[in-house]
């Protein structure tokens, strides 16, 4: 069975060499959306593996996967499917680099895989380092002084943040010295967490934080976020915010599940009440007036995050399924949001919310599931947002976190004020609409109706996951008893 | 090797890391500070060599090796390339002055032993007593990045953070195992290909390399 | 108990129906004597109802059944206070005790249907009246509502009878504080509910102040004659609920003939005495102006809810 | 009371049935083919909720449920608890309440609905608002509260933008709705979390098995408290609903006013019942503050709109506020020593909300009729419908004479008996219900009264005299299904007001108390402080008295008949134009002279002067705009203010990589000397 583990990590570098090779083709787009469905499908079958026979290891143990790492391998399948297969343009063009393109998506997910699946925060720093790498060059590939700054800003934070998180890993493995057996592998460190020096595992765990939640978009190192998702191809913004903000928390996770283990919850508790409570600020404060609806997206992307961090902060077996399950529903929810936000780019030709207008009646085809994707990510039922957000907050509640909760109850309102208001505006209002004829409606065609299915996938399935108990809440109990069980 | 060798070789490497890291602040000069990071990159390969020769490590001298070639030859050379290519050699104008500069490098020194002491614990192993300089090398990496408006000195900046990064792991943990070394090297120097890349194209689509110019994304 | 009650009802709407204009009678020759006038005498109003009656009303075309349907129902709503309030006996029907609540409700229906039928003219001056008296009408209420409350709290019934009764039966009550508070807002509120002065006058003709003639402006024949029989019911009823709660004497206890014989004469003289009383007050008020109504009623307010303070505080 | 023997599962089955029928409406409303979409979904959800009528009553009458368990995906180790709806009797009341106003708006909506309500999303946004609504009430805990409470949000705001493309204030109204929702609903969720965190479960069984005091009750308590008022609309949170009713399509509004803020209510009454029974005394000051100014304001704001559909939207505002203060007053009495007054003040407010559920669904439902017939809403623009619709017209007016509570109306009994708790209050002894008692009592009193004149004007204004414009002369009566649902509504309300003896003893059971009983079959009475109310009686003797009255007239008519003129109106002279009448604005002038100080109405008069002279005056224009002070006061300066601080945080993001890489830095500095201190 460990083989299984080999398959999306092998796949997508061989799919990638092939459409290196095919630099031309257009039908190498498919390769990676082939890539994701493959890991989503290994991914539920790692599900099912871990389930019957517990983790499998593979790799000179540097490759292990737990439920936990199923279940995130099994998230990053189900978002990139989404994010990649409705990327897809209506019509390509024979352009030079869309091999280049379908090779560095590949990648990506290999890198993604490798994340996720090594049993060593090293090797998965490494992994996470790869995707700052691979999505560089997609951030900055549409051209222009935009993309080039953005892919400017998000190489330099992002390197720097997940620098910082090298240094807290460092200094973790430095802890690991006093337990006898220097290591860095998750399994070792969380069974011998009571021998790690205390001091260097506070001050590396805290860095490492710190490093990861710089990739997962928190505040206040979530700078690059809003430029890097609002310049990059949809496709690419949409596995940003789905797949990699996931996995960077995934990250985060891991390394709390140690401190915590080591030093008690008290410092990690700190640095994630702070730095959600903060992600949740920012995008209150700038969705308010927010004039561009992929930056939007980006914000509410930060807002999301800064609620699964106050759902770790929290802890506990509620608070932790919450957070894995949020991932999926929110990475679902934001790539076809992105996806979408693309679709529109490409009807107006613009990114500014205030030239969107009436998408409801002119483009009901983007409008509909658009305004639908907003209440997803706004936590209506029955999406699975609902569900999550409110276990977060009852759990954090519940674990103490009571003003703290509170705060992020108003802010989260502030968001919800400004998100809805962007979005009723681009969609609904009787305005006549002015540049009618500048944007007339494509005649809905087959391959338009073809092209909504992943969109419908992913908003149907967030919105019956939720009451999915067969078959998802075993694995999902799995997943959380793999970080340490409950504290 | 001797305690007292080890220790003066420590001495030495650790001491030319923090010097190249001041000098790097005060200069203007982006032909320097790429000169400045080939020493840097040699101190941090002798110091990686001095303390895993000192552990008994077999992997040492590789590791050691990969990083003078890596952080001394290729990157230098990489930055100079593309220094050459565009045709700047200095900075164009200051965002600080530069006595306030240096104060805040000195304060960030400073800072890097105060926190060091708790966080390492008491400790007599001369290696561990080094690690501030590391840690210095971090914040004055990051000063860099905060200070500097050109692309190619904010570069120099992000490697003088990673240095730092390798010394403090080299000097607590002895290394890192050797694929998680590998693998980091390797996502640094891609990190800088990739921007020495995009330093390239800006200065071909824009006209120059002044970071701070670059606002047009914002809210 | 019900044959007797079913009685003193009929006793009470017979009474009210030929006393009334006699009441009015009473009243507009006192002010005319005082004025100095000599009046229409006593008999007036009878005899102008009777004309009325008998003359056609008018319809316009696209008129609703409001027009028709509002002069009845004033009629119905002021008998029916007037067979719900204890007149000349207290004797009430089971489950029907004259609980002041729906006596209020009842006189309310009224209210709404001369309102309505002032919007049913279709004029300025129908809406004008229409309004004005709604905005009397409301801020009235707690006027009356509180009264309500102040006398039933000794009572602890709003049952009308039951407080006559009580006050009957102690007679020292009504002289206290609570009593004297209650019925002076109780007259304000009758004053005003009836459009006498000084918040309405009821023989003015001048457009702008007009309020109660307003609304019935349009009215003429039949239906006119309804809607000044029922305003002059709505008159008796509140004066004989005023008068029997400030001086219950007389009022019969059972629906025995001498105590009926009794009440009877005793609310005709209270009645006729009070009329007067109200008539030669009126001689030496000037209309208020609209808009310093409701200072006066929010005078009354006051008094009513002093009242209802003292009856908790003070006793 | 003897609990009725219904079978015990007959509860289950119909929240099944609910269940079903809502998944059935929506699929029907997705494949039904357009012509008969309105038709076959409309039916579909008033099954649905007649089938919550009939497990809502059976639920008020003791009948109980094994429960049905709702899956969810997330672990429900504490403090969740399993998801379980099972209606107790306090729920299944308003969930019978909530079913038999959606089987009534449904029915209307058959008729009404047009355009984008009656399409497919139209059509499946009020079948989920529908089955959320009625499950509201059953939920067992508080993840399965919020979550049907969230359904009920979601549909509503979904069926709120059906107008959007005609209407341009359809956005900015939604807009408001969904943040006010949210509100309410990060307020209960911060409310639920406290209990939750301080009994250590989510279901009401823990959380009133721990019988919390102190801190966290309180904490609770206020956020509950201010999320339930959103809900409900009171003041000063009641901002959507003047702005969600009137643009919301009328058979939603009717929904929405008559049965999802009582939602609030039913929080409220769950909070102050079941949840926290034994709060300190000024959580009952607070409710009767938060209904007495609610009632007060809301009913002001009613009585000067000349739009009909926000005039009933005010009006809801003061009628929850009428609830809220007899629940206030119930507990306060609870808490004074006087448990049989309490009972009824608690009755009250249950028949203030079951009648104001009747008519205002009759008012509403009206009003669409109106719409639909003269595409008006304006009652300055309308004139003379009762002529030309005479259902609407009827049933609007049965449904006006109960929100002015006049006999015999349901909205008459609910306030007699309201007024009957507050005057056989004994105060005698208790200084604070000395003052609150009286003050509330005078409040509740104007709020009656102006609502007498509220009703009045919109009935008078809109239905009776002449059409002030070519659309209402034009007006054509409703056709069958609206009209049946009206007339269906009316004779709730006459019903309500008639026999309302029954339905109020099955109201105690709800809220357990006594001293409640049936006078005669119909009649009310309440033993607890000894005054009943025979509404049959009543009518009897009015009819008793009408008789000889309406045989004189009928001798008199027969003798003298109604002469037709065409010269009448305008003290017959000649034809007065219409724009000469009396309107909405005009009629409340007086009022708005008053309440100057709280209405703060501004007006322009706009003089056109004649070419020749400019003593001459061509023409005239009069605007009289009555503001909502607490918008003005609370809700502006507080947009403002966030637009400025959006303003000042977009300095967080300007663009400059050295301000993105100083905060890295900083958070690492701080990181470093927090690890380190």
């Amino acid at each position: 069975m460990a083989a299984l583990i080999w398959i999306p990590l092998i796949l997508p570098l061989s799919l990638a060499l092939v459409s290196s090779l095919r630099q031309r083709s257009s039908w190498t787009l498919w390769l990676p959306v082939s890539a994701a469905g493959v890991l989503l499908g290994v991914g539920v079958g790692l599900i099912l593996a871990v389930g019957s026979d517990g983790p499998l290891t593979t790799g000179a143990g540097l490759l292990r996967v737990d439920a936990l790492s199923a279940w995130m391998l099994t998230v990053v399948g189900a978002v990139a499917v989404v994010a990649l297969w409705g990327g897809i343009p209506h019509r390509t063009g024979r352009s030079r680099n869309i091999g280049t393109f379908a090779t560095l998506l590949c990648l990506f997910l290999a890198a993604m895989t490798l994340a996720v699946v090594a049993d060593n925060i090293g090797l998965m720093w490494v992994a996470i380092e790869l995707t700052t790498i691979t999505t560089a060059f997609l951030v900055g590939s549409r051209g222009g002084h935009g993309a080039l700054e953005a892919a400017w800003k998000y190489v330099v934070l992002g390197s720097m943040g997940v620098a910082i998180a090298f240094l807290g890993i460092v200094l973790i493995s430095a802890a690991s010295r006093t337990s006898g057996e220097p290591s860095l592998s998750w399994v070792v460190l969380l069974a011998h967490a009571g021998g790690l020096d205390p001091s260097l595992v506070r001050a590396g765990a805290a860095l490492a934080v710190l490093g990861f939640g710089t990739k997962a978009g928190l505040a206040p190192t979530h700078s690059w976020l809003p430029d890097a998702h609002s310049q990059a191809p949809a496709t690419v913004s949409g596995l940003m915010s789905g797949v990699l903000l996931s996995v960077a928390f995934y990250a985060i996770l891991r390394v709390q599940a140690i401190a915590d283990a080591a030093v008690g919850p008290e410092l990690m508790r700190g640095v994630l009440v702070t730095a959600g409570l903060l992600s949740l600020a920012v995008t209150a404060g700038l969705v308010i007036t927010q004039k561009d609806f992929k930056r939007l997206l980006a914000y509410s992307s930060i807002e999301h995050m800064g609620l699964l961090a106050l759902g770790a902060a929290a802890g506990g077996p509620l608070a932790i399924a919450a957070v894995l399950l949020h991932m999926l529903g929110h990475g679902l929810v934001k790539s076809s949001m992105f996806v979408l936000a693309g679709r529109i780019l490409g009807f107006t030709g613009s990114h500014q919310i205030a030239d969107v207008r009436n998408l409801l009646r002119r483009r009901p085809d983007l409008g509909g599931p658009f305004l639908l994707g907003a209440a997803a990510l706004l936590g209506f039922p029955p999406f699975v947002t609902f569900f999550t957000e409110v276990a977060i907050i009852v759990a954090g509640f519940q674990r103490g976190l009571g003003w703290q909760m509170g705060l992020a109850c108003a802010l989260l309102l502030v968001v919800f004020a400004g998100i809805a208001r962007h979005s009723l505006g681009m969609t609904v209002g009787a305005q006549p609409d002015l540049d009618a004829a500048r944007t007339s409606p494509a005649p809905p065609d087959q391959p338009a109706r073809f092209r909504q299915v992943p969109i419908v996938l992913a908003l149907g399935a967030s919105a019956v996951v939720g009451f999915a108990a067969w078959p998802l809440t075993g694995p999902l109990i799995a997943a959380v008893a793999a970080l340490g069980g409950v504290r | 090797m001797s305690s007292e060798l080890y220790q003066q070789l420590l001495a030495t490497t650790t001491g030319l890391l923090l010097l190249t890291a001041v000098l790097q602040v005060w200069g203007r000069s982006t032909v320097r500070a790429i000169g400045l990071l080939v020493i840097q990159g040699t101190a941090l390969a002798g110091l990686v060599l001095t303390v895993g020769v000192q552990a008994g490590e077999a992997a040492a001298p590789l590791v050691a090796g990969l990083l003078f070639v890596v952080k001394a030859l290729v990157m230098p050379w990489v930055m100079l390339r593309s220094a050459r290519l565009i045709g700047v050699t200095r900075e164009r104008s200051a965002r600080l002055r530069p006595a306030v500069e240096l104060i805040g490098a000195a304060g960030l020194t400073l800072l890097a032993y105060a926190v060091s002491g708790p966080i390492l614990g008491d400790t007599t192993d001369p290696a561990t007593r080094a690690v501030p300089v590391g840690v210095s090398l971090v914040l004055l990496g990051f000063w860099q990045l905060l200070i500097r408006g050109s692309a190619i000195t904010q570069l120099v900046g992000f490697l003088m953070l990673d240095n730092g990064i390798a010394a403090i792991s080299s000097l607590t943990s002895g290394g890192l195992p050797l694929v998680v070394e590998l693998g980091a090297t390797l996502d640094v120097l891609l990190v800088v290909l990739i921007l020495g890349a995009l330093v390239v194209r800006m200065q071909a689509e824009e006209g120059h390399i002044d970071i701070s110019e670059l606002r047009e994304l914002h809210d | 108990m019900t044959i007797e009650s079913l009685a003193v009802i009929v006793i009470h709407l017979a009474l009210a129906v030929t006393l009334t204009p006699v009441l009015i009678g009473v009243m507009r020759t006192t002010r005319a004597r005082l004025e100095g006038r000599v009046g229409g005498g006593v008999w007036q109003p009878w005899r102008d109802l009777r004309k009325l009656l008998s003359k056609q009303p008018t319809r316009a075309p696209g008129s609703t059944p409001v027009l028709t349907l509002a002069p009845i129902l004033l009629m119905a709503s002021s008998l029916m206070l007037c067979a719900l309030i204890p007149l000349v006996s207290t004797v009430a029907l089971p489950g029907v005790p004259g609980d002041l609540f729906v006596v209020v409700g009842v006189l309310l229906l009224g209210t709404v249907a001369l309102a309505l039928l002032g919007l049913e003219s279709g004029t300025a001056f129908g809406g004008m009246g229409s309004s004005r008296h709604m905005v009397i009408a409301a801020l009235v209420e707690p006027t009356v509502l509180l009264s309500i409350y102040a006398l039933s709290v000794p009572a602890g019934t709003s049952a009308l009878a039951a407080i006559v009764q009580a006050r009957l039966a102690d007679s020292a009550s009504l002289l206290n504080p609570v009593s004297l508070l209650a019925i002076f807002a109780l007259v304000v509120v009758v004053i005003a509910e009836t459009g006498r002065l000084p918040v309405d006058n009821p023989s003015t003709h001048l457009e702008l102040t007009m309020i109660h003639e307003a609304m019935i402006l349009e009215s003429g024949g039949r239906d006119l004659g309804w809607l000044e029989l029922g305003s002059w019911l709505r008159l008796t009823a509140l004066l004989g609920v005023v008068a029997n709660l400030a001086l219950p004497w007389g009022v019969g206890q059972d629906a025995a003939p001498l105590s009926l014989l009794v009440g009877v004469a005793a609310i005709t003289v209270k009645l006729l005495v009070l009329g007067a009383a109200l008539a030669a007050a009126e001689v030496f008020i000037a209309k208020l102006r609209l808009f310093r109504v409701p200072e006066l009623l929010a005078g009354s307010f006051v008094m009513a809810f002093l009242s209802v303070s003292a009856s908790y505080l003070v006793f | 009371m003897t609990a009725l023997e219904v079978p015990t599962h007959l509860v289950d089955a119909g929240l099944i049935a609910q269940l079903l029928l809502g998944a059935l409406a929506v699929l029907v409303a997705v494949a039904a083919p357009a012509r008969l979409r309105s038709v076959l979904t409309g039916s579909v959800v008033v099954l649905a909720g007649i089938a919550a009528a009939v497990t809502g009553s059976a639920a008020l009458v003791g009948a109980v449920g094994v429960g049905l368990q709702i899956p969810v995906v997330l672990p429900l180790a504490a403090p969740l608890e399993p998801l379980v709806l099972a209606p107790d009797r306090l729920g299944g009341l308003f969930m019978a309440l909530a079913g038999v106003v959606v089987a009534l708006a449904a029915l209307f909506g058959i008729g009404y609905a047009h355009g984008p309500a009656a399409s497919r999303t139209g059509w499946t946004a009020f079948s989920v608002f529908a089955v959320g609504m009625q499950l509201v009430p059953a939920a067992t805990d508080a993840i399965t509260f919020l979550l049907a409470w969230e359904l009920m949000a979601g549909g509503s705001t979904a069926l709120l933008l059906a107008d959007h493309a005609s209407r341009e204030p359809v956005r900015r109204s939604t807009v408001w709705y969904s943040v006010m929702t949210h509100l309410s609903f990060l307020f209960l969720l911060a409310g639920f979390g406290v209990l939750a965190a301080a009994s250590g479960g989510t279901s009401w069984a823990s959380i009133s098995g721990a019988a919390l005091t102190g801190t966290p009750a309180t904490t609770a308590f206020v956020l509950l408290v201010a999320g339930f008022a959103t809900k409900a609309g009171l003041v000063p949170v009641h901002v959507w609903l003047p702005r969600a009713h009137p643009e919301a399509p009328s058979h939603m509004s009717a929904a929405m006013s008559a049965a999802m803020v009582k939602m609030g209510v039913y929080g409220l009454l769950l909070l102050t019942l079941r949840l926290l029974p034994t709060g300190p005394r000024w959580w009952s000051i607070v409710l009767i503050a938060l209904g007495t100014v609610s009632a007060l304001y809301g009913i002001l704001q009613a009585s000067v709109q000349a739009d009909l559909k926000q005039l009933l939207a005010y009006s809801t505002t003061e009628n929850l506020g009428l609830i809220t203060t007899a629940i206030g007053v119930g507990l306060l009495l609870r808490d004074s020593g006087q448990p049989a007054v309490a009972d009824v003040a608690l009755v009250a407010a249950l028949l203030l909300a079951v009648s104001h559920a009747a008519f205002k669904s009759v008012l509403f439902l009206g009003a669409g009729s109106v719409l639909q017939a003269t595409g008006e809403r304006d009652l300055d623009l309308l004139g003379g419908l009762a002529a030309r619709m005479p259902w609407t017209s009827g049933a609007f007016g049965v449904g006006a004479l109960g929100a002015a509570a006049l006999p015999v109306t349901g909205g008459f009994v609910a306030e007699w008996v309201l007024l009957q708790a507050l005057i056989h209050v004994g105060a005698q002894a208790d200084r604070l219900l000395a003052i609150v008692i009286p003050i509330t009592m005078g409040i509740v009193a104007l709020t009656i009264g102006l609502g007498l004149l509220t009703f009045v004007k919109a009935y008078g204004i809109g239905f009776l005299a002449r059409p002030r414009t070519p659309a209402a002369a034009q007006a054509h009566e409703a056709g069958p299904a609206m009209r049946s649902a009206l007339v269906l509504g009316a004779v709730l309300v006459v019903g309500l007001g008639l026999a309302p003896g029954p339905l109020t003893q099955a109201l105690a059971g709800a809220v357990s108390a006594g001293g409640v009983a049936t006078f005669g079959v119909t009649g009310l009475s309440l033993e607890a402080v000894g005054v009943v109310l025979h509404p049959v009686a009543l009518t009897l003797l009015a009819v008793a008295v009408l008789v000889p009255l309406v045989a004189v007239n009928a001798v008199l008519a027969r003798r003298h008949p109604r002469r037709d003129v065409t010269l009448a109106w305008g003290c017959g002279g000649e034809r007065t134009s219409p724009r000469m009448e009396y309107n909405a604005t005009s009629y409340s002038e007086p009022l708005v002279r008053v309440f100057r100080g709280s209405l703060q109405a501004s007006h322009v008069v706009d003089v056109v002067h004649h070419d020749q002279s400019p003593l001459l005056v061509e023409q005239m224009t009069y605007t009289q705009e009555t503001g909502d002070v607490i918008e003005h006061r609370l809700y502006q300066p507080a947009t403002r203010l966030a637009a400025r601080i959006g303003d000042l945080a977009r300095t967080v993001q300007n663009g400059s990589i050295h301000r993105y890489v100083g905060f890295s830095f900083a958070a690492l500095v701080l990181v470093l000397v927090v690890v380190a201190l």
